[in-house]
């Protein structure tokens, strides 16, 4: 079953992609394409639904299924094998479910589109490659679907291939994740020489067992957090996130906010078997991450792009993750992964429908006032936004909040500090969220007349997913996921001395969300005017923030120009060329030129040929008095 | 038929090719091209059918002939297929009917001589791998050189002359300093052993102090590394990819070029253990040279046969990388790493033929947006591209992890016992992964994306026959990248004698 | 001494005497060229036939002592020089009008032959020169320009001066011990006094000279390009092998010492080199060949530095493989109206769109003599490097190895002018010569036994 | 120094200056005129030394070289005459055209 | 060195015949005019033949005059008049009179070095004659009839030779008065 869950939508890649493009001739219609590119995602999700019965019914003990035998070199086999269990499980729903609402989604976004179909290919495809990430029982399986995710979120960026700039996009996400799987890589193979398996579930267990083995789990947990940090777009290799928006906004809402980029947490819970024992690793994660969500939330404040403030927000929010992760709460990161997926989801999906709405315009500056236009979005945007900034009781609430409690209290490398940091990102986030909030729907339009002709909402398809998603960022605060993994991933103790402070953080929590709100409201509640005094007031601070802290910048001339420029000038032109070539071509003339020098020996004249032989016969004579 | 009769008749039959050309009449092209066709399918099916025969479960030859040729030396001529050349055999037997089809249109002139050449070049790689006599694998070797210098030489671009002129004296010259050795060694067997043989069987029984080992290692291994090519002897290849007509390049990338490393595998290294354990450092160095160096050079090319033509010196690196850890993962990731890069370097050297055919350029600045342009095309490139960096599910994912994989479990316990060299290279040769993202998406991004743009519009989509082509060999990928066990089976037991020969010294006074 | 055994040991010998004989009959009977031509055909056919059967037959005797022996050994050399002037009288059917070119070329060949069986010096000294002595006339035969006599009269001085020095050393030999029979030249190679070094320096010199060994070579590239194609072919194949031969026999089962052993080891290397890197830039194929030939001859010496027992094979397989492929290559190159024009590189541009089979017979002549595989000149090479090798001369085997790569580029050259090159404007081509390819055909055939069984050929000699 | 010495002396410098001359000299009838000089001083030593060791062949070789010299004058002399008829000159210096 | 002189004046004939041919012989080397020169050779054959005489050996000898003077420089003095009208006279040496006569005194040097030092001691009687005409042309027709067998085939083949030289300056004259 678990293999019929992974190839349903492989399948329907295969149909999509050769039936309904160009490479197969368009055989088929739209229609077609909805019903199996949406079809059998949902078939999925039933099945997801079944296994996890069938979990349930056999008391949680985790389901193991074989597919075959990828290779058997010596003594070490690589198997294509599934596992399922509560961590799956969870992580399986929310691909398969938020996945298939937003193929659902997607029917209506894209409808105009050329590449209907072959969107839909590639939508299964990401769908096809994340579940064999989730459900894979070794690393192996999970770096195929890491890196397949990858590709697919790299032909998506650029889906719309016209453009140069949506492709450069895409291959900057790919080469930046490249960089992480090289440490992904080098963790799989230190295991692999340690354990002589890349079975996830054995490795945890050889961890847990009484003797530690000799490999360093700290080298092993940073090995692999390089690679779920680029995944996950952590500092240092966050940079390519932002520009992924160049893709459609389904993607965006499905691989760039709900899924693929949570499949770095996903790594690091699943591998906490190695981190239980790696506290340096640990401390690490704990500080990247909660340093890239205070970092991630800063820019997002001063975006104009709705996209990218919400790209920032997610990276903001993937920080808050590794924060519980860092801090031994890997089930609350997980927690926060669903609601997370929920919210974002929905405002990605909702700020489609805006986009969608006004024509492809993206910029905040020029919108305003839609509210009363386009209300489903506008209702199901603010619920979530109200959830993102975590306003009880929905959803982002409860996971933010308890993200917040353990990064305090956890013995697990928890402290005031990480406490506190988090705490202004959780204010700054409340604060750009109804920053965003407000530039878009509420105040006085500032859209263009033609633009401002033609609003409309979203057909059903779109609203509808936008209800549902909204709903969940409600309510879905009360799914309690990490009691469900409990048994799996048990949370970290928590300093007693600190029990006191629950109530009182608790309450701060509640009021930053507030200040936030409150803030948003009075800077732009009232026109621009507040907003752009501020920006006056401090322009070198806002340029800094606007321009990500240059970053792009750093790395284009630190890393991209030097490579180019040693390659070019060092290697080619003097390596290959002056030196090797030169050589070559050089002992070629040497050849050459003797060849000439010799024949103007043969002068013709028949004096010189014949005191050749005088000569030679002498020499032969005076050699021949050697040891007489 | 015997199965080794067959296998002397897959052997031989681009001979008899050549005879049928010579039969039919010039002006008759259609012919010409049909016929060939014909052969090269009929040799690959013989080939299928021995590789399907071939039990993975028996170590050393199998369906072999053995016939004295010139005995006074012990020369003979003796052939058959074990687990280092099986998989190699099938992909030339694989590869001859697609570079025989991609040149249906491409070559209009002098097309007997060149079908002609192509059989001849087929012949002369198929017994390279055959041999089992090293004085029969120096024929053949050196008798390759020469249909490529007149593929090369008459069918190719504008600076054929100096490109053809460099790859033969290039190799001619490696090949050379190896025959040397080849006689000092014989020799010597024959004075230490009195063993007068050139079998590979028998060469393993010499028994030679470190210093002899290390000039004879040095001769050969310059004429295996510039057939490679490893880094800093490359520098015929690119000149002779750019300036070579399609089926060329393919046959070159596509096979000549694992000549080199085969020979390191089968010879090379083998014969001369101890040797081989003194050079280690050098040659994984240069290796992991070639990887780098490779990758940044074809990061920095415009013209897109040298940017395949540098990636293969790149990936090349990786086979070397793997056969010098002496771990079994590595060594089979090195022999799957062989077949892939075979195929997907033929295959995109096939694909810019291709566009060749069509737009006469090879600038990359002059192409652009051809997704758009050639959406099945583009497919096709996308998918071989992929491969090429090593995505998983492809052929060059199970080559490169397996080959790494290999390097770092053989790095580790040398780490751990305080030699940090081998651990260092294989870090870097990991970072190759990255760059070779980098340049190939650069390639992919100039090539596919942007504003539709090509010398030559409005562009003709691939016809039945390149769409048949392309398949195949993306087929091919897949299934070496999906199911790599087959084909892995089939060597185990050649690279665990491999380890085995290598690990074993072999100095004066060792034990037989 | 018993008549019959003068008959039969010398039978190719008095074959050939009634060849010239009848061919001078003929002439003096003016009964044209055709017929001296079959005349010269049937003779040396004959006696390569009878030295061949003889030579099967393990015939051996020395029916003049000290003068004169023949074993089987070199019946079969006789055979296979006699064989060589078979495709040069086949190419040059076309070339010549009078019948003296038959009778020049039987005598030189009564000569070559004579050299094989030499016992003496005397007998050497009349061989060596009754094969030469034609060979200079042969060489302004067919006179098409004034410089075939200026070459003739290089050649002739040259060889004059070898003649000179060749018989100063047998006398200074003959001082020393009293004898001029051939075994003294063996014994005294390895002699301390400086009197015999100097008699056997100046005999091998002389060879030298005759062999165009570097710096004694000078004669060789203007006598090629001057002579005519046929005449060309006849010296760089028969004369050289002769020549070679005889020193083989000179050397008998002597193993080289020092100071000889460098001399006949660094001469014939600096030949090698000298030869292939001259070659490179000359303008017609004679030239060019006159030089790969030096290089060959270099080749060809180093076989003296094996072990003795190895010597004839290698040096007669290499000769057979070296021979038959500069016959092929002089045989298939196509007629033009010109001599001078006939093998000008730039007049064979193009030439595979002209005349493919000539294109391509030259071209495998070309692969094989530059000595790649599966050619039987790299057989060849790999025997004579062999032997040095296992006579531990590693160093000037790797050397000689490393001068014979300079040779490559050459080779290959003429095949690129072939084939890659734009066609020329291709002057007036002369007759086809069906004679000529034919004999060019059965060169190939031979070079093909060459390369499918050299086992078997190398077993027999 | 005995008469050996002597003579074997003289014929060795008749055969270097004989040498030398083909050298030196541009005319070419001089030049030939040289090369027998040079066989005249191998016959010196070869009748000298067949005196000492008292046999016969080495007057025997004497008699063959006095035939081949004769033959080379014989066979050289109508050469000079083609290549005197075509240059119109005896001056060796004239005779490169083949070179290079 | 002096008294054996005196007491063996076939020495000193020998002596003056020797210095005499090398005389005349190094004379070939400077005269300018090749008659003088021929005249310069004939002399040294003349001296080596008195030499002949002196070591015993009188059919040589005679031989020596014969031939070479009688024959051979006949014919090269026949020659020199023929061609003399023609030849304006040239430049006497050649661009390498240094490096030639650089190399004829090494050469001679070394030669004689060679062969002197180990040179056999039994030394040269005179006038005793190891053998008279009738044993060496026993000899000659005996033990050696085949060198004089061969020495026919070599005359055949040379004259054949000069007559083929002959035919080709008439067939070129020819080809040159077609134009």
């Amino acid at each position: 079953m678990l293999t019929a869950i992974v190839l349903l939508p492989l399948l329907g890649f295969v149909l999509n992609g050769v039936l309904a493009t160009r490479l197969g001739g368009n055989l088929v219609g739209k229609r077609f394409v909805t019903v199996v590119g949406c079809g059998l995602p949902l078939i999925a999700f039933a099945l997801v639904v079944a296994s996890l019965v069938e979990l349930r019914a056999g008391a949680y003990a985790p389901l193991v299924e074989v597919a075959y035998r990828w290779a058997q070199i010596g003594t070490s086999p690589f198997e294509v094998a599934f596992y399922f269990d509560r961590l799956t499980a969870v992580m399986a729903l929310v691909v398969t479910g938020v996945g298939s609402v937003i193929h659902v989604y997607s029917v209506g976004y894209m409808k105009d589109d050329e590449g209907f179909g072959r969107f839909f290919a590639y939508l299964n495809l990401f769908l096809f490659f994340m579940l064999l990430l989730v459900l894979g029982r070794s690393l192996l399986v999970l770096f195929v679907g890491w890196e397949g995710v990858g590709l697919c979120s790299y032909l998506l960026i650029g889906f719309w291939f016209g453009d140069l700039a949506n492709a450069r996009a895409g291959k900057k996400a790919f080469v930046t994740n490249r960089v992480g799987d090289a440490g992904f890589l080098l963790g799989m193979f230190l295991l692999h020489q340690a354990f002589g398996t890349l079975d996830m579930d054995r490795i945890n267990a050889a961890f847990g067992a009484a003797t530690l083995p000799a490999v360093s789990a700290s080298l092993v947990g940073l090995l692999l957090f390089a690679g779920a940090s680029a995944k996950s777009a952590q500092i240092p290799l966050h940079v390519w996130l932002p520009d992924a928006m160049a893709g459609p906004t389904p993607v965006s809402a499905l691989i760039h906010a709900a899924t693929m980029v949570t499949a770095g947490v996903y790594l690091v819970a699943r591998m906490s078997g190695i981190y239980l024992h790696a506290p340096e690793a640990s401390a690490v994660i704990a500080v990247i991450g909660v340093a890239t969500a205070f970092f991630a939330a800063t820019v997002a404040v001063v975006q104009t792009d709705i996209k990218k403030v919400l790209a920032y927000s997610t990276i903001s929010q993937l920080g808050l993750m590794f924060l519980a992760l860092g801090v031994g709460a890997y089930a609350v990161a997980i927690f926060h992964v669903v609601t997370h997926a929920f919210f974002k989801a929905c405002l990605f999906l909702g700020a489609g429908s805006v986009i969608h709405a006004l024509g492809g315009e993206q910029d905040v500056r020029r919108m305003g006032g839609l509210a009363r236009r386009i209300p489903v979005t506008f209702w199901t945007f603010t619920i979530a936004t109200a959830a993102i900034a975590g306003i009880p009781p929905l959803a982002g609430f409860f996971s933010k909040d308890e993200i917040l409690w353990f990064a305090f209290a956890s013995t697990r490398g928890g402290s005031p500090v990480l406490w506190a940091v988090a705490a202004v990102t959780a204010l700054l986030t409340a604060f750009y969220m109804f920053r965003l909030l407000w530039l878009t729907f509420l105040g006085a339009s500032r859209m263009t007349p033609e633009v401002e002709h033609h609003v409309h909402e979203s057909p059903l398809s779109m609203t509808g997913v936008l209800m549902l998603l909204a709903l969940l960022s409600a309510v879905g605060g009360f799914i309690a996921v990490p009691q469900f993994l409990e048994a799996q991933l048990p949370l970290p103790a928590l300093h007693e001395e600190l029990h006191r402070f629950e109530t009182p953080l608790l309450v701060v929590s509640v009021a930053i969300a507030l200040v936030g709100l409150a803030a948003a409201a009075f800077l732009y509640g009232s026109g621009p005017a507040r907003s752009d005094a501020l920006r006056q007031r401090f322009p070198g601070l806002h340029r800094w923030l606007a321009s990500k802290y240059f970053i792009d910048e750093l790395y284009e001339r630190a890393v991209g120009r030097p490579l180019v420029w040693v390659s070019d000038r060092v290697f080619l032109r003097f390596g290959d060329r002056a030196v090797l070539d030169g050589t070559l071509n050089g002992a070629a003339a040497i050849g050459r030129g003797s060849g000439w020098l010799l024949g103007r020996v043969q002068t013709g004249s028949l004096h010189v040929y014949v005191w050749l032989v005088l000569v030679g016969i002498v020499g032969s004579l005076l050699w021949s008095w050697r040891h007489v | 038929m015997s199965d080794a009769g067959v296998l002397n008749l897959v052997l031989f039959l681009p001979l008899l090719g050549v005879a049928l050309l010579v039969a039919v009449p010039a002006g008759n092209g259609a012919l010409v091209r049909a016929l060939s066709l014909a052969v090269m399918v009929v040799q690959l099916a013989l080939t299928a059918w021995l590789y399907v025969r071939f039990d993975s479960r028996v170590a050393g030859l199998q369906f072999e002939t053995r016939l004295p040729w010139i005995a006074a030396w012990g020369v003979s001529y003796q052939i058959g297929l074990d687990g280092y050349n099986v998989l190699l055999v099938m992909l030339t037997a694989f590869l001859g009917p697609l570079v025989v089809a991609s040149a249906f249109t491409a070559i209009t002139k002098d097309v007997k001589l060149f079908y002609a050449m192509v059989f001849a070049v087929q012949f002369a790689m198929m017994g390279t791998f055959l041999a089992q006599d090293l004085f029969l694998f120096y024929v053949f070797w050196e008798a390759m050189m020469i249909p490529m210098f007149f593929l090369i030489g008459i069918w190719g671009g504008e600076r054929r002359i100096y490109a053809t002129i460099k790859f033969v004296l290039y190799t001619a010259f490696g090949s050379i300093l190896m025959l040397a050795a080849v006689i000092y060694l014989v020799w010597s067997l024959q004075k230490t052993t009195g063993i007068a043989s050139f079998a590979f069987a028998d060469l393993v029984k010499s028994r030679l102090p470190l210093d002899v080992q290390s000039l004879l290692l040095a001769a050969f291994a310059l004429s295996f590394a510039i057939k490679v090519p490893i880094v800093p002897l490359h520098t015929w290849l690119p000149d002779a990819h750019v300036e070579a007509p399609t089926a060329g390049s393919v046959i070159l990338a596509g096979v000549m070029l694992k000549m080199g490393t085969y020979g390191f595998m089968k010879l090379g290294f083998p014969l001369f253990p101890d040797a081989t354990h003194l050079y280690t450092p050098i040659l994984m160095t240069l290796a992991v040279v070639s990887i780098v160096y490779g990758a940044c050079l074809a990061l920095v090319q415009d013209d897109i046969k040298k940017i395949i033509a540098y990636s293969s010196i790149s990936h090349l690196g990786y086979v070397m990388l793997g056969l010098l850890s002496l771990e079994l993962i590595g060594i089979q990731g090195a022999v799957i790493q062989m077949v892939s890069h075979g195929l997907v370097a033929g295959g995109l050297f096939l694909m810019v033929g291709m566009i060749y055919e069509r737009c006469h350029t090879r600038e990359l600045r002059a192409y652009g947006g051809l997704a758009k342009l050639l959406p099945v095309y583009s497919v096709f490139f996308m998918v071989l591209t992929l491969a090429s960096v090593g995505l998983p599910t492809t052929s060059g994912f199970t080559g490169e992890f397996l080959v790494l994989l290999g390097a770092f479990r053989a790095a580790w316990p040398l780490h751990l016992a305080g030699d940090n060299l081998p651990l260092a290279l294989t870090a870097v040769a990991v970072t190759g992964v990255v760059l070779g993202a980098l340049y190939m998406l650069r390639f992919a991004l100039g090539f596919l994306y942007g504003a539709p743009a090509a010398p030559h519009q409005p562009l003709v989509d691939l016809g039945a026959r390149e769409k048949a082509i392309l398949g195949v060999i993306v087929a091919a990928v897949f299934a070496l990248g999906l199911f790599p066990d087959g084909p892995m089976q089939k060597t185990e037991l050649a690279a665990a004698s491999y380890r085995q020969l290598v690990s074993t010294s072999r100095l004066p006074g060792s034990p037989p | 001494m018993n008549a019959n055994a003068v008959l039969t040991a010398m039978l190719p010998e008095h074959l050939l005497l009634l060849g010239i004989v009848v061919a001078i009959g003929v002439e003096i009977a003016g009964q044209g060229r055709k017929l001296s031509f079959a005349v010269a055909l049937a003779t040396v056919a004959a006696a390569s036939i009878a030295a061949a059967l003889l030579a099967l037959d393990g015939y051996a005797a020395a029916p003049f002592a000290g003068q004169f022996s023949v074993t089987p050994a070199t019946l079969l050399v006789k055979a296979m020089v006699l064989a060589f002037a078979l495709p040069v009288l086949l190419m040059s059917r076309d070339d010549f009008e009078g019948g003296e070119f038959a009778i020049l070329l039987m005598s030189s060949l009564y000569g070559a032959c004579l050299m094989q069986s030499a016992d003496s010096f005397p007998t050497l000294f009349l061989g060596l020169e009754l094969m030469s002595l034609p060979v200079y006339v042969l060489v302004l035969l067919a006179y098409q320009r004034p410089q075939s006599a200026e070459a003739a009269l290089k050649y002739l001085v040259l060889g004059g001066t070898a003649t000179a020095m060749f018989l100063m050393g047998a006398s200074l030999l003959y001082g020393t011990t009293g004898s001029l029979s051939l075994g003294v030249f063996a014994r005294a190679l390895a002699a301390p006094d400086s009197l015999s070094r100097a008699a056997v320096v100046l005999i091998v010199l002389a060879f030298f000279l005759k062999a165009a060994i570097v710096p004694f070579h000078a004669w060789a590239p203007d006598a090629y390009e001057a002579a005519s194609v046929p005449v060309t072919a006849y010296m760089a194949t028969v004369v050289k092998a002769a020549v070679l031969l005889a020193v083989v026999r000179l050397f008998g089962g002597a193993t080289l010492t020092s100071p000889l052993l460098e001399l006949v080891a660094a001469l014939p290397l600096l030949s090698i080199v000298w030869g292939n890197l001259a070659a490179m830039r000359q303008p017609s194929l004679r030239r060019m060949i006159a030089y790969s030939s030096i290089a060959h001859a270099g080749y060809l010496f180093y076989a003296l530095l094996g072990d003795p027992a190895g010597r004839l094979q290698a040096v007669a397989f290499y000769l057979l493989a070296y021979g038959l492929l500069n016959l092929l290559a002089f045989a298939a190159l196509p007629a033009a109206a010109d001599d001078r024009e006939r093998d000008r590189f730039d007049n064979l541009r193009g030439l595979f769109h002209r005349a493919p089979f000539a294109a391509l017979m030259l071209g495998v002549a070309m692969l094989s003599l530059a000595g790649i595989p599966p050619f039987p000149g790299f057989v060849a090479k790999f025997l004579i490097f062999r032997n040095v090798m296992a006579a531990g001369h590693t160093t000037y085997a790797v050397l000689g190895l490393i001068g014979s790569y300079l040779g490559i580029y050459f080779y290959l050259r003429v095949i690129q002018v072939m084939f890659m090159s734009p066609d020329a404007a291709v002057a007036g081509s002369g007759p086809s010569r069906p004679v000529a390819v034919g004999a060019s055909l059965a060169c190939l055939a031979a070079a093909l036994l060459l390369v499918v069984f050299p086992g078997w050929v190398i077993a027999r000699m | 120094m005995d008469r050996t010495q002597l003579l074997i002396g003289v014929a060795v410098a008749l055969f270097s200056l004989g040498l030398v001359g083909v050298i030196v000299r541009r005319n070419v009838l001089v030049m030939l005129m040289c090369m027998e000089l040079m066989l005249n001083g191998v016959n010196l030593s070869l009748v000298t030394f067949a005196q000492q060791t008292g046999t016969t062949v080495g007057a025997v070789l004497v008699f063959l070289v006095f035939v081949v010299a004769t033959v080379e004058i014989a066979l050289a002399i109508p050469i000079v005459l083609l290549l005197v008829r075509d240059k119109r000159t005896l001056d060796l210096g004239a005779y490169n055209d083949l070179k290079g | 060195m002096i008294e054996s002189l005196l007491q063996n004046v076939d020495t000193l004939l020998l002596l003056l015949c020797a210095a005499g041919a090398l005389g005349s012989a190094a004379l070939m080397l400077v005269l300018q005019q090749p008659m003088r020169v021929a005249m310069a050779l004939i002399t040294t054959m003349v001296l080596l033949g008195a030499i002949y005489g002196l070591l015993g050996v009188h059919f040589v000898a005679a031989f020596q005059v014969l031939i070479y003077v009688g024959a051979v420089m006949v014919f090269m003095v026949y020659v020199i008049m023929l061609l003399e009208v023609r030849e304006s006279i040239g430049a006497r040496y050649s661009r390498l009179l240094v490096p030639g006569g650089i190399g004829f005194l090494v050469l001679l040097g070394v030669i004689l070095i060679s062969v002197w030092r180990p040179l056999p001691s039994a030394t040269v009687e005179i006038g005793t004659t190891a053998y008279g005409i009738a044993a060496f042309s026993v000899s000659f027709l005996g033990e050696y009839w085949l060198l004089f067998e061969l020495t026919s085939v070599l005359l055949v083949a040379a004259v054949v030779a000069a007559l083929a030289v002959i035919r080709v300056g008439r067939v070129a004259d020819e080809r040159r008065r077609r134009g």
